[in-house]
């Protein structure tokens, strides 16, 4: 009886707290909305990251490749086929899915800090290679695109909302499904789990490519809002890194955890930015060294570990 | 009447590290529904033929077949799901799961029947009160139990067991066996690497000895145990 | 034909300080363990280190290459007992989050305290000219200073009981402890001589390049690039991986573009990594 | 058979020579109630053993029992939780590593026990690591070429390209350049070829008459206990047999449960 009360009882406020964020356009400023748009947009990034990253324990680090990627096919064909944006959003994600499964086959058969490298190494080789001369009819090379997507901010709004609940939805149903405790069983042990008759390779594939397509959909709708692409901009380290912290700060390998820590994260962003442009770098740099020696679990990590919150997967 | 096709048959394997020969032309075969002990001294070779034999390693030369099929050359996974379990020497379990989600991880069954069927061999193992808490938690003979639940999961009809008894308490030992023994009852095969003696002796049916990766000896384990020249080699006689 | 001779000789030169950088990292990474990202922040260092000196003290930069051998050794050990050293037994991939967290904050506050203003160290300019080739000064000499340091390093590996020590607990830990060694102290050592190494390379990197706090980037994925190329942990190779990627660059800029120079250590590191992981030189 | 009689002794059992309850052993290494194990797995729950004046004392037991852990711990390579570790009279108990070195005792751990890359005379100048002195250095390198004449001419040769017995020899050798008063093996047959393994037993034996002692874990029970001056059963992390060397091998309890018959 009192489970099922409380049941409702969230379902309840999870409706409100959505009419909430579905009604903000109508009453908030720009200033506000602009914040939740990055807040939602490094939402689906983080969970996208955590999502693969998280619970196979292979940490991705060309996280700006599924975002340069996706951003870059996306943009183009706004800018120059003039296609309607709501149409070329998914062909980015689509298409950095696509390219992931092949990558995924070759490079997740490397493991840790040499995985971690090759991705790093791919999304600087992309980088370079999309400014130089030989990709310039395509990619306009490294003076980058200028264009403009006809969508209005409370629309884009609420295009990155609806992708940010998808997300975690999915990250929600992945964790407490037997899939997510396959890709769980690869992070503790993948030749124990292998022996065990998974098919380790496959599902991780498959991670792979959905967290490709996530984070490649929050990318393309990323640079339609910035207006903008270029190499260095859309390739750049930052965005794996700036996630990859957020989600080491809410709690690696939870549900909410990214979720937490990209929108605590994006308000501390915001403070830095407007307070220490000229140290923000070094202080979210401390930041990092900070957590990962002192709080390794993260926020939630951390809230579960004390018994505040249950450790169930599913938080 | 037809000759009987044994479960597992290894054939010739050689396996070489560098230089070392792990495994020197190995040959033998497991019956259905028998319990065969694997033996020797500390790197004979026990351990690399575990792992060839669930394709973790590949061999250099030779053949395993499995209910007649070749299984040389296959991924790990594949083997698994043919029927081959195996425990690890180290357990090998997942320690950031709980038990259950342990059990459900390995599972082929859909929807509630892998629950019920999770539940039930927690029940057989007697971790049945421990289902949520996660696998670190438990002691170490515990966990030797549900890295057996998380095989029997597999439904395995053959199950290779690396050094079951060694490290746990000697209660825990005998429920062990027996349980074991109740399991081969059901029709499940094994193979048991153990360096107690008592064990292979009490409840082996056949012992292979190995040593520098060549089988010295196979037989009934009262023959095995009378060997000299195993003897010698295991305990310097 | 002397234009080929003269673009393989300067890709050789280049090598010899990427390979620096490349055999400070190799160090640390296969002998402590610990992948450092903010190794080409050091390089960054060693470079205003010397611009510095140089600057105040007017001293000759030869001399504020030797000085910054001790210096970055002092500054490494103290890192390591500090911060890393926490790491010993954590997963690999904390040291690679935390070492990135650190070249951010030590980029960014050079960046605050020495703003972006490019520097040089002027000194000497112009070049020699040998059996018909035409090489610049500042790079000869770099050339013969890394070289120096190259050797003397190999030399201390093999001949000092430090040396012997630090090999030791590389090639079996456990074993090294049972003869006494404290591989703890060990770990210290080879982690300033990383550092060090990184800072005597930046030190002549401002011989003949600019300065500016974000320069240390390419040189860390040049010295990742090394390091897959020679195998974890094999100094030598990591030599040999200096010079290849020196000569690539310098081959590949004259033939192609600057700018495709740039992806060689990305490819690189991706064609090493899936056809031999081990290194090219993997003993 | 020689008869003999067990007397039990808290839970372990004592295998004495009739008449000779007492047995006189001047100890070197005296280890009591050790507690230990890797993380938070305990494998020893109170171990007790001691070393005497040159004697070579073997440790047996099932896989599992504990017996590379008690060297382990008492080597400074394992954290002890409780109990105490004394050598040479000072309590050693947790000295890191080099430490107990210093004071002398040679540990020769499990396995591949070499630097493979590093040449036969690299390892020697390793083993001398603790010694300060020169002459010291000199004197035990001379001591250790007389007991390994083969080795001087393979000063050059790197460790991998020599045979596993050959390794076993030389990780013996390196250990023997600490000058130890004590020395721990560790399976010191594993993996060997019977003819490598008596040559390494001889060895032993040549050692302990030069008057350092032993203390050797060894799965070759029988051999061993052939061996040993004194013996120790291990078993599930705790004692369970003691006694002289041969006391043990004729022992039928020790002999059905692991001697193989």
């Amino acid at each position: 009886m009192g489970k099922k009360f409380e049941r409702t009882q969230i379902i309840i406020g999870f409706i409100l707290f959505m009419a909430f964020l579905i009604s903000i356009p109508f009453f908030a400023s720009d200033y506000w909305m602009t914040l939740l748009v990055l807040i939602l947009i490094y939402t689906v990034y983080a969970s996208g990251w955590n999502l693969f990253s998280g619970l196979t324990g292979y940490t991705n680090f060309g996280l700006a490749w599924f975002i340069g990627i996706s951003g870059y096919l996306s943009s183009i064909l706004i800018a120059d086929y003039q296609w309607f944006w709501l149409l070329a959003w998914p062909m980015g994600g689509l298409l950095v899915s696509i390219l992931s499964m092949g990558v995924g086959y070759i490079l997740l058969r490397i493991k840790g800090v040499y995985f971690a490298i090759s991705m790093v190494a791919l999304t600087e080789g992309t980088r370079e290679l999309f400014g130089t001369g030989y990709l310039e009819p395509i990619t306009h090379g490294g003076k980058g695109i200028p264009f403009v997507a006809g969508i209005r901010l409370p629309t884009l709004y609420w295009s990155i909302l609806f992708l940010a609940f998808a997300t975690v939805f999915i990250c929600y149903k992945i964790t407490s499904s037997r899939f997510g405790l396959r890709l769980v069983a690869i992070r503790e042990d993948e030749q124990a789990a292998e022996t065990l008759g998974i098919h380790t390779t496959k599902e991780k594939i498959i991670a792979f490519a959905l967290s490709a397509f996530l984070v490649g959909l929050g990318g393309a709708i990323h640079c339609t809002y910035q207006n903008y692409i270029d190499p260095n901009y859309a390739f750049n380290i930052q965005l794996t890194l700036t996630p990859i912290v957020m989600t080491l700060f809410g709690g690696i390998g939870t549900v909410f955890g990214p979720v937490l820590g990209a929108t605590l994260f994006t308000f501390i962003h915001e403070i830095l930015w407007a307070e220490l442009t000229l140290l923000y770098m070094a202080i979210f740099g401390a930041i990092l060294m900070i957590l990962i020696l002192f709080f390794p679990q993260g926020l939630l990590g951390w809230m579960k570990e004390k018994g505040i919150l249950p450790k169930i997967r599913k938080i | 009447m037809t000759v009987r096709e044994p479960l597992l048959k290894i054939e010739n394997i050689v396996k070489r590290f560098g230089e070392v020969v792990a495994l020197d032309h190995c040959s033998f075969e497991i019956e259905k529904g028998s319990i065969a002990g694997l033996i020797g001294p500390n790197g004979a070779g026990k351990t690399t033929l575990f792992n060839v034999i669930t394709g973790i390693l590949q061999p250099e030369e030779g053949h395993i077949f499995f209910k007649g099929k070749e299984i040389t050359g296959r991924r790990p996974h594949e083997i698994a799901r043919m029927g081959i379990g195996r425990t690890y020497q180290i357990i090998r379990i997942f320690p950031k799961m709980t038990l259950l989600e342990n059990l459900l991880v390995v599972g082929k069954e859909r929807g509630e029947a892998v629950v019920e069927k999770a539940l039930q061999l927690l029940e057989r193992v007697k971790l049945y009160d421990k289902k949520d808490e996660y696998a670190s938690d438990l002691s170490f003979g515990q966990q030797k139990l549900l890295s057996l639940a998380q095989v029997l999961m597999l439904d395995s009809e053959l199950i290779l067991l690396d050094e079951p008894a060694a490290g746990i308490n000697p209660t825990l030992q005998n429920e062990l066996m027996e349980l074991i023994h109740r399991l081969n009852e059901e029709g499940k095969t094994f193979i048991i690497v153990e360096h107690d003696m008592k064990v292979i002796a009490n409840h082996c049916q056949k012992a292979i000895a190995l040593n520098y990766g060549q089988k010295i000896a196979e037989g009934s384990c009262s023959v095995i145990l009378k060997d000299e020249t195993l003897l010698e080699h295991y305990f310097g006689r | 034909m002397t234009n080929f001779l003269e673009i393989l000789i300067r890709g050789l030169m280049l090598g010899s300080v990427y390979a620096l950088v490349g055999m400070g990292l190799t160090l640390v990474w296969g002998v402590v363990g610990i992948v450092n990202i903010a190794h080409g922040e050091f390089v960054m260092l060693g470079a205003y280190f010397a611009f510095w000196i140089f600057s105040f003290f007017h001293l000759n930069p030869l001399i504020s290459v030797a000085l910054s051998l001790p210096f970055f050794f002092l500054i490494g050990t103290m890192i390591h007992k500090r911060i890393t050293e926490r790491l010993t037994n954590a997963p690999e991939l904390s040291a690679l989050i935390l070492t990135f967290g650190m070249s951010i904050l030590i980029w960014n506050l050079a960046q605050f305290f020495w703003t972006n203003t490019y520097r040089s160290v002027p000194y000497l300019t112009g070049n020699f000219s040998v059996m018909g080739l035409i090489l610049a000064k500042s790079k000869t000499v770099s050339f013969f200073l890394a070289l120096g340091i190259t050797l003397s390093l190999f030399a201390f590996l093999k001949y000092s009981k430090m040396g012997k020590g630090i090999r030791a607990t590389s090639q079996n830990s456990e074993v090294a402890l049972v003869c006494g060694i404290d591989t703890k102290k060990m770990r210290a050592l080879t982690f300033g001589m990383g550092i060090a190494l990184a800072g005597a390379a930046g030190a002549i990197v401002s011989l003949q390049w600019v300065i500016f706090p974000q320069m240390g980037g390419s040189y860390v994925s040049k010295a990742f690039a090394i390091v897959v190329l020679g195998g974890l942990g094999n100094v030598q190779g990591a030599l040999v991986g200096g010079f290849i990627i020196g000569v690539l660059e310098s081959l590949v800029t004259q033939y192609m573009s600057a700018k495709m120079a740039q992806i060689i250590p990305s490819l690189i590191i991706l064609i090493i990594l899936l056809l031999k992981p081990t290194g090219l030189f993997k003993k | 058979m020689k008869p003999c009689w067990s007397i039990i002794l808290e839970d372990k059992n004592i295998l004495v020579d009739e008449g000779k309850v007492e047995i006189k052993r001047d100890n070197l290494l005296f280890i009591e109630g050790l507690v230990s194990g890797y993380g938070k797995m305990e494998i020893l729950h109170g171990v007790s053993l001691s070393v005497g004046k040159g004697e070579i004392v073997g440790l047996i037991g099932p896989n599992g029992a504990g017996k590379s852990t008690v060297l382990k711990a008492v080597g400074g390579l394992l954290k002890i939780t409780s109990g105490k570790v004394v050598f040479l009279g000072e309590e050693i108990t947790n000295h890191p590593p080099y430490q107990i070195v210093e004071k002398g005792m040679a540990f020769n751990p499990q396995g591949r026990v070499v630097f493979p890359e590093m040449t036969v005379q690299e390892h020697l100048d390793l083993g001398a690591w603790t010694i300060k002195e020169r002459k010291q250095k000199e004197e035990a390198l001379e001591r250790v070429y007389q007991l390994f004449p083969w080795l001087r001419e393979k000063r050059k040769r790197r460790a991998a390209q020599m045979s596993g017995g050959e390794q076993q020899m030389l990780s013996l050798a390196r250990a023997m350049m600490i000058q130890p008063k004590l020395l721990l093996l560790d399976e010191p047959s594993l993996g060997l070829s019977p003819k490598w393994v008596q040559t390494v037993f001889e060895k032993i034996v040549e050692i302990k008459n030069s008057g350092i002692p032993c203390l050797i874990v060894e799965q070759k029970a029988a051999m061993i206990l052939e061996y040993s001056d004194y013996g120790y059963v291990l078993e599930m992390g705790k004692n369970r047999f003691e006694g002289k060397g041969h006391d043990l091998l004729q022992n039928p309890d020790v002999r059905r449960l692991y001697l193989g018959g």
